[in-house]
This record gives C-alpha cells, sequence and structure tokens, in this order.
C-alpha cells in the first residue's frame, strides 16, 4: 500500500513512522515535505508525531497552514485515510478534521511511558485488525494530550462510535490513575463523522518490533493495510 | 603592521582598572599589551577577557588535561576538533562529549538547563553527526533548602523541554541530593551523535577568500559575560548585578539548524563549520582560522541582529543561541544559501578567509579589532597553580560528621529507609518527563544500568551511563575518579557491551586555592590512570572550576560519561531477573565498606578511609562481563552502586514484565550491615541459568565470586532471616520517594 | 499602530495551569484568591491603511492563530492611530 | 475585587514563541505585523480587606508565582472595590 508521511520543519516522528511502515512493514512509503502539494498518490497519509514549528504557541496551531495541509484536507474531505499520531492528531483537530482540541496535560509536565488503550470500536478502518475490547500497550510522550471537546459533542461521538481508543488500566477499566493525561472520557484517540480521518497520542509506530516498545501498534497499521488491499481488490474486481 | 584599530566614540577609556573590571589579571593585561606592542581598544579588550577566560582557554586546567590517555586504536579525528569521535564498527563513528552548564542552571533553571542541552548538541552535529542520544548529570542540594524544589522542576523542565522538542531522545542519566550542592548545582548535559567515518566536518579554515557564512538566530543582548565570566568566577553577592540577559533557548530553531546543516554538509561545499558557544562569534571565527593557520575578516554590519543598536562590542560577546559559522568554498554560497532557505533559515555572508593570520572586525566601515590569531585563540596564559595537600584534619572531620549516631536500624527497616532515599530512589519523576524512545534506536531507556542504542542496518549498538561520586571524591579526590570510571564502565558492561571510550566534566571549587588545585590534579590523575587500565580513551571533556558560593566549594565533582559498543546488540543485557530458579550470583573485587555510602549519610557509620582500588581486577570484572554477554551465560546483570547490595537485589527484583523474587541463603559470609549495606566493592550482581555456573566461575577467576541464592516467582525478597520483605510494597516506596518529595503526581 | 490581544481559557474548559497556580498559592500561604486563569497577551505593531483595516487584521490573526475557537476566547484593542 | 495581570518577555530576550506566530503569519498571507511578542494575562478574584492590601497580594503573587524575573516584566490592574 502507497503512504504518504508528511514532514513539517519541527516533525520529530517522521523518520520513525517510514521506518516502521517500510523497514518494517514492507509499505511503499514515501516523505512529504510540508512547502509542497502534492500527496505523490498516496492512499493513506500519516500526520507524524513532533513539533511541527516549535509549537510554542499551540501545538499544531502553525501547521494547519502549510501547503500540503490544504491537499490534505481536501484527500480527507473526498474520503481519503488520514491519521494524525501525537502531533499529527493536535494539528487535525486544529484544522477542524477532527472534533476537540489537545491541552495542556493535567500534570502540566511532558509524560513519556507507555499505556494501555482498549479499542472501543474495531469496526473502522483503522482499528479492523483489532477486536472491540482488546488492550493495547503502546507508547506515549507529549505535554498537551488532554482532549477536551464539549460535553453534547462527546455524548455525541460516543454515540457514533468516533471515539476508537480510551486509556485503562491493565484490567481494562478506564480510571483516573489510568489516564495519563486528564483527557475528558479517558479518550486516547478520535475518529470524524466518516471514519476517514483517526487521531492518537499513542504513538503506534514506536510499537512495531518487539525489541523497542512491542508490537501493538502493528493492529493499528495492519487495519489500514487490510482495508486498503480491500479497497485495491474492489477496484480490480 | 596594520593600524591600531580606532577607538568607538561612547567607549570606555581602556587602562588596567578596565581590564581588571573585565577578569584579567594585571600580568595578563600586561602580556597583552606585550604582544600587541599598544594598548587594546574597548572592543579588543572584551575579546581578550572571553577568550583568556577560565571557561574558554582552560588556564588551570590545560597542562594537567594533557596526562589524560585521548588516542587509541578506535579513536577517529585528530585532537582539536570540536568534540572526539571513536569507531564504532561498519563505517560508523560515535562522537560525543558532555558539558557543564552549572552557572546559567542555578540562576535561571529552566532556560540554563536547557541552553545547556542545546548548546551540547551543536558540538556534536557541527562534527557532521547526527545527534542520537542526551544523557543528563544533576546534582541538587537537599530537600530541606528551600531553593531545591524550584531548581528541580525548572532544571527537568528545560532539559525535556529543549531535549524533546529537538527530536533527541534522553536515554540515561543521575540525579543526587546533597547539602554540598545547596548554593551551586550541577547541570552537566551530554550527547553523542552517529556519523559515516568520511562525512566527519572539520572545523579548520581553509583557502583564503572563502566567504564566512552566519546561520541561524539573529544575535541578541543574551549572555553577553555570560557563561564565561560566570563560569570563570565564585558566586557572591556581586555576581547578581554582573548577571548577563539570560540566555533562551529556541530548540525548535535548533531543529532546524540540524537539519539544514546537516542537508549544507552533504553538498561538499562546507569547507569549515563551528557552533558559536561561548564567546559566540569571537571564539568560533578566531579558533577556526586559528587551526587553519589563517586569518579572518568580519564585517559587523552584516550580523542579523536582533536589536540595530548592539555596539561591535556587544556582537562579538554575545552568546546568542542556536547559531553556527561556516567557512565556505567560494563561489558555492548560493548553494548553501538555498539549503538554509528551505528549512526557513537566513544564511548571512559576513566575512571571508584571510591569509594574513589576523583576525579583524569591521564596523560602519571601520576597523574595531585587529589582532593576532594566535593572541586570542591559542596565547591565552597557561597557569601551573600551586596545589597542595589540604590539612588532614579537614577530611577526617567531613567523614566524622556523618560518623556514629544512634544504634543501627534493622536491616529490613534500614532496607526501606535507602529504597525511599531520594538518591537511591527511582528517577522516575525525572525521566518520565524526558522523550526517550524518539529516533526508534532506544533499546533500553533510562531505568536499567546502562541505555542501548541500536544502530539500524547495522547489528552494532552503543551502551552509555553517566556516573560520578562526590562522596568518595571528597574522601579521596584520586580513589573517588577511579572509582567513577569504574562504575561508569561497570554500568556499561552490565548492558554487555565493552567500555570503549570516555567523556567527562570536571566540576570543581576555585582553582585559584592550592587545596581545589589539589583535588583537580588527583582527580585527573585517578581519571588518567582508570581509563589506561580499561582501555578507554578519553575523547573529550569540560572542566568547570569555580563551583563555589561564600568561599563554600562543593565536593570534587568528576562525571564521567562512558560510551561502549556491542558487536551484536541483541546480545544486550538489562539489570532484572528474569527466570525463576536462576542462580543469583556476586561477582566482586573488593570488600563492601561503609565509607562514602549512602547507608552512612543517613544513619552515620564509623569514619572509613576509602580502600585503594586495584585497576586489573576492575579491568577482569568489566572483561568477564562483556564475556558473560557474548557467550549468552547470564541473564542478568546490575551493578551495585548506593544503597549497596540490597538495594541492588531489590532494584533487579523491580522488573518492568512482572516483579520477581529472590531468595538469598544467609551463608558463610555472615550477612552483617556493611555486607548488605556497604558500598565501594565494584560489585554486580547476576542472574544466571544453573548450568552456567561452573563457567562463570572460570570467567571471572582470580575474582571473588559466589552463588547467594535463586531467583524465585514470588515477589519477596528474602536474606537470610534478616530480611524478608514483599516486593511490591518495596517498589512502591522506591518509585514514590522523588514525587512524594518534589509534591507532584 | 500598537495591538493588544487577550486569550483566555472559554468558561466551563479547564485550566490546569490556572489550577496548579492557585495550589500554590495555598503553598505560599495567600488566601482569599479564586477563579485564577492563566491566557496569553500578545502585543504586536501593524501597519493598516485605517484603524478599522487594523482591526479587522488582528481579528483575522485572532480567529485563525492566537485562538483556538474550541477552547479559547479572544478580545483585543487596537491603538486610535 | 478583579485584577488582571500582564506577564510579558522582558525587552532584549529572546522570544521564540513571538518569532514562531511572525512566521506563521507570513505563510497565512498577513504582512505588516512586527514586534509581536507572546506573553501571559491572568484574571483572578480577590478578596482582600482594602485595595491597597489587594494589590499588595497580586504583587506578591506576580513575583513569586506568575512572573520569572529572569525573563519577564509584568503589571497589573486591581478594579476598584
Ligand atoms: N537525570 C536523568 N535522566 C535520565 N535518566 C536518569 C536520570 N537520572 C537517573 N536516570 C536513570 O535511572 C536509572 C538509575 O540511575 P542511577 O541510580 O544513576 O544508576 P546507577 O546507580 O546504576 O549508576 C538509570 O537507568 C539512569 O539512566
Ligand atoms: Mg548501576
Amino acid at each position: 500500500m502507497k503512504w504518504g508521511v508528511v514532514r513539517f520543519p519541527g516533525s520529530l516522528d517522521d523518520a520513525d513512522a517510514i521506518h516502521a511502515l517500510r523497514e518494517v512493514l514492507g509499505q511503499d512509503a514515501a516523505m512529504l515535505w510540508h512547502k509542497d502539494e502534492a500527496l505523490g498518490g498516496a492512499e493513506c497519509i500519516v500526520l507524524p508525531g513532533g513539533f511541527s514549528y516549535g509549537d510554542y504557541l499551540r501545538c499544531g496551531a502553525i501547521a494547519r497552514f502549510s501547503p500540503i495541509m490544504q491537499s490534505v484536507a481536501r484527500f480527507a474531505a473526498e474520503g481519503g485515510l488520514v491519521i494524525g499520531i501525537c502531533n499529527g492528531f493536535q494539528i487535525l483537530c486544529e484544522a477542524h478534521l477532527l472534533p476537540g482540541a489537545l491541552m495542556r496535560n493535567r500534570s502540566l509536565a511532558f509524560v513519556c511511558d507507555v499505556v494501555t488503550v482498549r479499542v472501543e470500536n474495531a469496526a473502522t478502518p483503522f482499528t479492523r485488525a483489532a477486536r472491540t475490547g482488546e488492550i493495547l500497550r503502546l507508547p506515549i510522550k507529549h505535554g498537551e494530550g488532554c482532549y477536551v471537546a464539549p460535553q453534547e459533542e462527546l455524548r455525541a461521538m460516543e454515540e457514533r462510535g468516533q471515539v476508537l481508543l480510551r486509556y485503562v488500566d491493565e484490567a481494562g477499566v478506564a480510571s483516573d490513575a489510568a489516564n495519563p493525561n486528564g483527557s475528558m472520557r479517558s479518550i486516547a484517540g478520535v475518529a470524524n463523522q466518516g471514519f476517514n480521518v483517526f487521531g492518537l497520542m499513542p504513538h503506534p509506530e514506536h510499537a512495531v518490533e518487539k525489541a523497542l516498545g512491542g508490537e501493538d501498534g502493528r493492529r493499528i497499521f495492519a487495519s489500514i493495510i487490510a482495508g486498503g488491499a480491500r479497497a485495491a481488490s474492489r477496484v480490480s474486481g | 603592521m596594520s593600524a591600531a584599530p580606532i577607538a568607538l566614540a561612547g567607549e570606555p577609556r581602556v587602562d588596567l582598572a578596565e581590564a581588571r573590571a573585565h577578569g584579567l589579571s594585571t600580568e595578563e593585561f600586561a602580556a597583552i599589551e606585550r604582544i600587541l606592542g599598544r594598548t587594546p581598544t574597548f572592543t579588543e579588550l572584551g575579546v581578550f577577557s572571553v577568550m583568556w577566560s577560565e571557561h574558554c582557554s582552560y588556564k588551570s586546567s590545560r597542562k594537567h588535561l594533557r596526562m589524560l590517555p585521548m588516542s587509541g586504536p578506535n579513536v577517529v579525528g585528530g585532537p582539536g576538533e570540536n568534540a572526539g569521535a571513536i569507531d564504532v564498527g561498519d563505517g560508523w563513528v560515535a562522537v560525543f562529549k558532555i558539558e557543564s552548564h552549572n552557572h546559567p542552571s542555578y540562576v535561571e533553571p529552566y532556560q540554563g538547563a536547557a541552553t545547556g542541552v542545546g548548546g551540547i548538541l551543536r558540538d556534536i552535529f557541527t562534527m557532521g553527526a547526527r545527534p542520537i542520544a542526551s544523557m543528563n548529570s544533576l546534582k541538587f542540594g537537599s530537600f530541606d533548602h528551600p531553593r531545591t524544589r524550584f531548581l528541580v522542576g525548572g532544571v527537568v523542565g528545560g532539559v525535556g523541554g529543549y531535549g524533546n522538542c529537538v527530536g533527541v531522545p534522553t536515554v540515561a542519566g543521575e540525579v543526587m541530593f546533597d547539602a554540598g550542592y545547596n548554593g551551586n548545582i550541577l547541570v552537566n548535559a551530554f550527547a553523542l551523535g552517529l556519523a559515516r567515518r568520511e562525512d566527519l566536518q572539520s572545523a579548520r579554515a581553509r583557502g583564503a577568500g572563502n566567504p564566512v557564512l552566519y546561520v541561524g538566530s539573529a544575535t541578541g543582548r543574551d549572555g553577553i559575560h555570560g557563561a564565561s565570566l560566570l563560569a570563570s568566577a565564585e558566586f557572591d553577592a556581586e555576581s547578581e548585578s554582573k548577571r548577563p540577559t539570560v540566555q533562551v533557548g529556541d530548540p525548535f530553531t535548533e531543529k532546524l539548524l540540524i537539519e539544514a546543516c546537516l542537508e549544507a554538509m552533504k553538498t561538499g561545499a562546507i569547507v569549515a563549520i563551528q557552533d558559536m558557544g561561548a564567546a559566540g562569534l569571537t571564539s568560533s571565527s578566531s579558533e577556526m582560522a586559528g587551526r587553519g593557520g589563517l586569518g579572518i575578516e568580519l564585517d559587523l554590519d552584516r550580523v542579523p541582529l536582533r536589536e540595530a543598536d548592539l555596539t561591535p562590542y556587544e556582537i562579538l560577546l554575545s552568546e546568542s543561541q542556536e547559531r553556527m559559522l561556516i567557512v565556505a568554498e567560494r563561489g558555492r554560497e548560493a548553494e548553501l544559501q538555498a539549503v538554509f532557505a528551505k528549512w526557513d533559515l537566513h544564511a548571512a555572508v559576513i566575512g571571508h578567509v584571510t591569509g594574513d593570520g589576523r583576525w579583524r572586525a569591521l564596523y560602519r566601515g571601520r576597523v574595531v579589532a585587529d589582532l593576532p590569531v594566535g593572541a586570542i585563540s591559542d596565547d591565552a596564559p597557561v597557569y601551573d597553580r600551586p596545589a597542595c595537600v589540604p590539612a588532614a584534619s579537614d577530611a577526617l572531620a567531613a567523614a566524622a560528621e556523618s560518623a556514629a549516631q544512634a544504634d543501627a536500624p534493622a536491616p529490613a527497616a534500614a532496607l526501606r529507609a535507602l529504597l525511599g532515599s531520594p538518591n537511591v530512589a527511582s528517577k522516575r519523576w525525572v525521566y518520565r518527563q524526558y522523550d526517550s524512545i524518539v529516533q526508534s534506536n532506544t533499546i533500553a531507556g533510562p531505568g536499567s544500568d546502562a541505555a542501548v542504542l541500536r544502530i539500524k542496518d547495522s547489528r552494532r549498538g552503543l551502551a552509555l551511563k553517566v556516573d560520578s561520586n562526590p562522596r568518595a571524591c571528597a574522601i579521596d579526590p584520586y580513589i573517588g575518579a577511579v572509582a567513577t570510571v569504574c562504575e561508569a564502565a561497570r554500568n556499561v558492561a552490565c548492558a554487555g557491551a565493552r567500555p570503549a571510550g570516555i567523556s567527562n566534566c570536571l566540576n570543581y571549587g576555585n582553582p585559584e586555592r592550592p587545596e581545589i588545585m589539589w583535588q583537580f590534579i588527583r582527580g585527573v590523575e585517578g581519571l588518567r590512570d582508570a581509563a589506561i587500565a580499561l582501555g578507554t580513551p578519553v575523547i573529550s571533556g569540560n572542566v568547570s572550576f569555580y563551583n563555589e558560593t561564600e568561599g563554600r566549594a562543593i565536593a570534587p565533582t568528576p562525571v564521567i560519561a562512558m560510551v561502549g559498543t556491542f558487536a551484536d546488540v541483541r546480545l544486550h543485557l538489562k539489570q532484572y531477573f528474569k527466570i525463576a530458579g536462576d542462580a543469583v550470583m556476586i561477582v566482586r573485587s573488593a570488600a563492601p565498606s561503609y565509607a562514602a555510602s549512602e547507608y552512612a549519610a543517613l544513619f552515620g557509620a564509623p569514619p572509613r578511609p576509602l580502600a585503594p582500588i586495584d585497576l586489573g581486577r576492575e579491568r577482569r570484572l568489566v572483561d568477564g562481563l562483556v564475556e558473560c554477554a557474548e557467550r549468552r551465560l547470564i541473564r542478568s546483570a546490575h551493578d551495585v552502586s548506593e544503597g549497596g547490595l540490597a538495594v541492588a537485589l531489590a532494584e533487579a527484583c523491580f522488573n518492568p514484565a512482572g516483579i520477581m523474587g529472590v531468595e538469598v541463603d544467609a551463608g558463610d559470609s555472615g550477612h552483617d550491615g556493611e555486607v548488605l549495606f556497604g558500598e565501594g566493592a565494584s560489585t554486580v550482581v547476576i542472574s544466571a541459568p544453573l548450568e552456567n555456573i561452573e563457567v562463570i566461575h572460570q570467567i571471572f577467576d582470580p575474582l571473588e565470586v559466589r552463588r547467594i541464592g535463586r531467583v524465585t516467582t514470588a515477589a519477596r525478597l528474602t536474606i537470610g532471616a534478616a530480611i524478608n520483605e514483599d516486593l511490591a510494597a518495596l517498589k512502591q516506596i522506591y518509585e514514590m520517594a522523588l514525587p512524594g518529595r518534589l509534591n507532584r503526581p | 499602530m500598537r495591538a493588544r490581544v487577550f486569550v483566555t481559557p472559554r468558561k466551563g474548559i479547564l485550566d490546569p495551569q490556572g489550577r496548579a497556580v492557585e495550589g500554590a498559592l495555598t503553598s505560599l500561604g495567600i488566601s482569599g484568591v479564586a477563579n485564577l486563569r492563566v491566557g496569553r497577551y500578545v502585543t504586536l505593531e501593524i501597519d493598516a491603511p485605517s484603524h478599522a483595516a487594523a482591526e479587522a487584521t488582528v481579528k483575522r490573526i485572532c480567529e485563525q492563530l492566537l485562538a483556538n475557537p474550541n477552547i479559547e476566547d479572544f478580545r483585543f484593542e487596537v491603538d486610535a492611530g
């Protein structure tokens, strides 16, 4: 499957995403430059982690104006798959491609750790390789990952199944203690209403190799790849 | 001989008093007038004052640093460049260095620590190496001191704030709290980069006529006389008024600089490159010219400024962060400028290389400084300062201070207290604030003895750790330094890597005091002897003097950063017990002692001298660990450090994948307190399958190898009848101690 | 013309910084402070043909960049030219 | 009483936030903005026996918590009670 990983000037996990996709998962992944507009025929766009423009103002606030983001917005509007990881999630919220916003962690400190998240809806292009209720161990590393949205919006999102990942403890129970950043309803990842745009604070690209962060991140990529294969077979068939 | 530059209107008159106000001595000012054959201008005086400062010139330490072993079969790149490098195999070289940012961090902890990280990263990528890992060594005062919490929060926030934003993982470090640092915290930052051997860059100017490019942030009034002067004098009430404009770090610009510089280097159009560190534009330009035996001319009107009204003096001495100076091949400026523009960075041509050996600065069409390059870059004085052993009573008094308190606590109580002591307790509160996984190389991040990194597209890997032992150095600065090097080597070897090279940061008091100078010299001798014995060349380093406040110096604190290499990183080890039934063994090269121990600090103990260290045995221990790892004979290895054997056993049980247990027999060694809680014995706790016990004994011969117990699944730590503790409870104490004291979750 | 922008956390949205400062006040022994909220204060100079044009530009900057409408409110002042 | 605190980066001190925002304005196609500086805006309610007492407390809060004396300046207003 063809992937495009967007590189903003302050992207940090761009090379990690490329490494995970190409070297570990054997995918066709290209780096896309933020000043360009072309998406290079990618079937899935990755907005990687990092500090796109230093993020001194608000994370992702500046990145959304880059030329490539105009193309990404169009691509998303046409139903193209977009996944935003960490800073990518922040950018998607700032660009209004996803609802809500990400604020400073409740602790006010950056947190780098491994968390457990529960898959809340496995019937999406980003989670179809997992089971609903499955627990994934994934690394997080962010200073502003506290997800907030208006209550009515949250309720509607939950009803539509847009909350895809929630922070839980090892036993699978959401709790204050298991919530690393104070996110409302322990939300770790959400999709848009069309289920083609997904943002999450945990880093699946840092969890594809046993020796590094474990392999649970593969679930997310495998889901997308499976969908890509399906789409391809639909086209060819 | 060129005409003397003209003084600018409004500049102070230059005389001895002014020179002394700039921190130069009477003799130094006389030497300057002799070299020039005239009185320097005010601008030139400023230049001399920073270039001849302790911080920039190493005038008190240079003579002694020459005794360090700086070469070896694996050392790449001659001395005189910005940082050393070692060959790590498959065509890769590792460039690494550690540096202090103590004084700025005490004044402004967040920005001081942040700019410390930024500065050391520039030292690395200026060599053409991509920074792949950071470490930090932090020393704070005791928790009773009113500023400690504030300083801890600020420094840790600054290290993380900068490192996280530039995308270099912080993979290891150390933190200590001791009243001796109440008025003088230490913040030492380390960075390591990887380069292909053929891509290493030079900082040696070549080719008269070649243009000089300035890249990065605009110049402001930051830190004029900052790092250099602050770090070259003691702290006192007066330092407050001398406080320079605080340097604020901009990690985003640094990130752009890293990418742009590494990309620009690929064009081949860069002749020489150096970061603008202490003494900014002045040191980078004069040092590049000096190394090449050439001259340089700078047009200060072309330097990008943050405020238009900066004087030449300020432009030349500014320590604004995130700036680089480049000598380019003539005619290829545009090519380089295009690369920098891609990264939204401005590259301004501000001068050119000359053949006349002069360092010249022009301002509004007039020459404002015109000096022989050598005078500022090489001719700084070298001092052989007097050194003398402090009155023996001092050392004894220091030792006696911690001596003999009330009754010794019961072993279990002592263990709990040690695990909850901030020096022993988990530093997770600290390193949770650092991104330790970005770049996808971190096989073992903070938490285990040494960090382990893989090198992509290769089987090879690196292990790194930074260590220090000021308590031992306070008792005996020589043995303390030897012990520190050995501990760092052991930590790396416990991960299964072969120690390969050292960088060091020597933090001491005022070198003008003979006792301090003696401590320093003994420290360097210890570093030398241990480095030679372990076969680990010292490839880079930094000296930080004047760590004293109101006449009270810190304990001698040589900080050692050790880098080790793996031929096959898959064979790395962690400190944690893994499999129930495995034999638990200790290997040690000496006998444990309460001297300089955390136990003595907490409970008091009779004063003990430090036992001399047998470096042959230390080498054996390190080599044996590497061999055991390479032959897959052991499953874990953990160095016994603060808190002693009992603490090390508990730490080995705190496996993040699930707490293990250990049962230690109350064997023939008679587990008295000193065996359980003593330190300084160069001891390693290993676990191994039973069938390997025999060969492990052979490998470490003639060291003491002892099977002391077994790994269990029950999460209990039992040591004979002395200790029988629930490990989950111990872990709770160990994990919560720091957050509890810092009042944060 | 000089302009000043005030960005404040929207009412009802949690403000962890404000909570942290209030917590610290207690340990400083300062009481009687309530409803402390931490926002952003941006000052700038703007070159525009008229006061109205300057106001329009500052408004645009606020909406697009300085404030996140999901969580923040803003107001601004432009000095009479 | 209501109080408002304005914390600004000190003149001469680098303001990376301001630089980044100015850079972004260019990509937004907005020109003519200069000297943009980003500080903090803090609002609070304070219960004090007098206006002068309120001012003294706010000043203390600024010095100890809200502004970093190494790199920031502050000023504040307390509404007449
Ligand atoms: N400032 C720090 N930054 C990152 N990691 C740290 C820091 N301080 C301690 N650590 C990590 O915590 C663990 C324990 O450190 P330390 O007690 O110094 O180990 P040791 O006693 O083996 O030398 C190590 O993995 C170390 O890298
Ligand atoms: Mg250790």
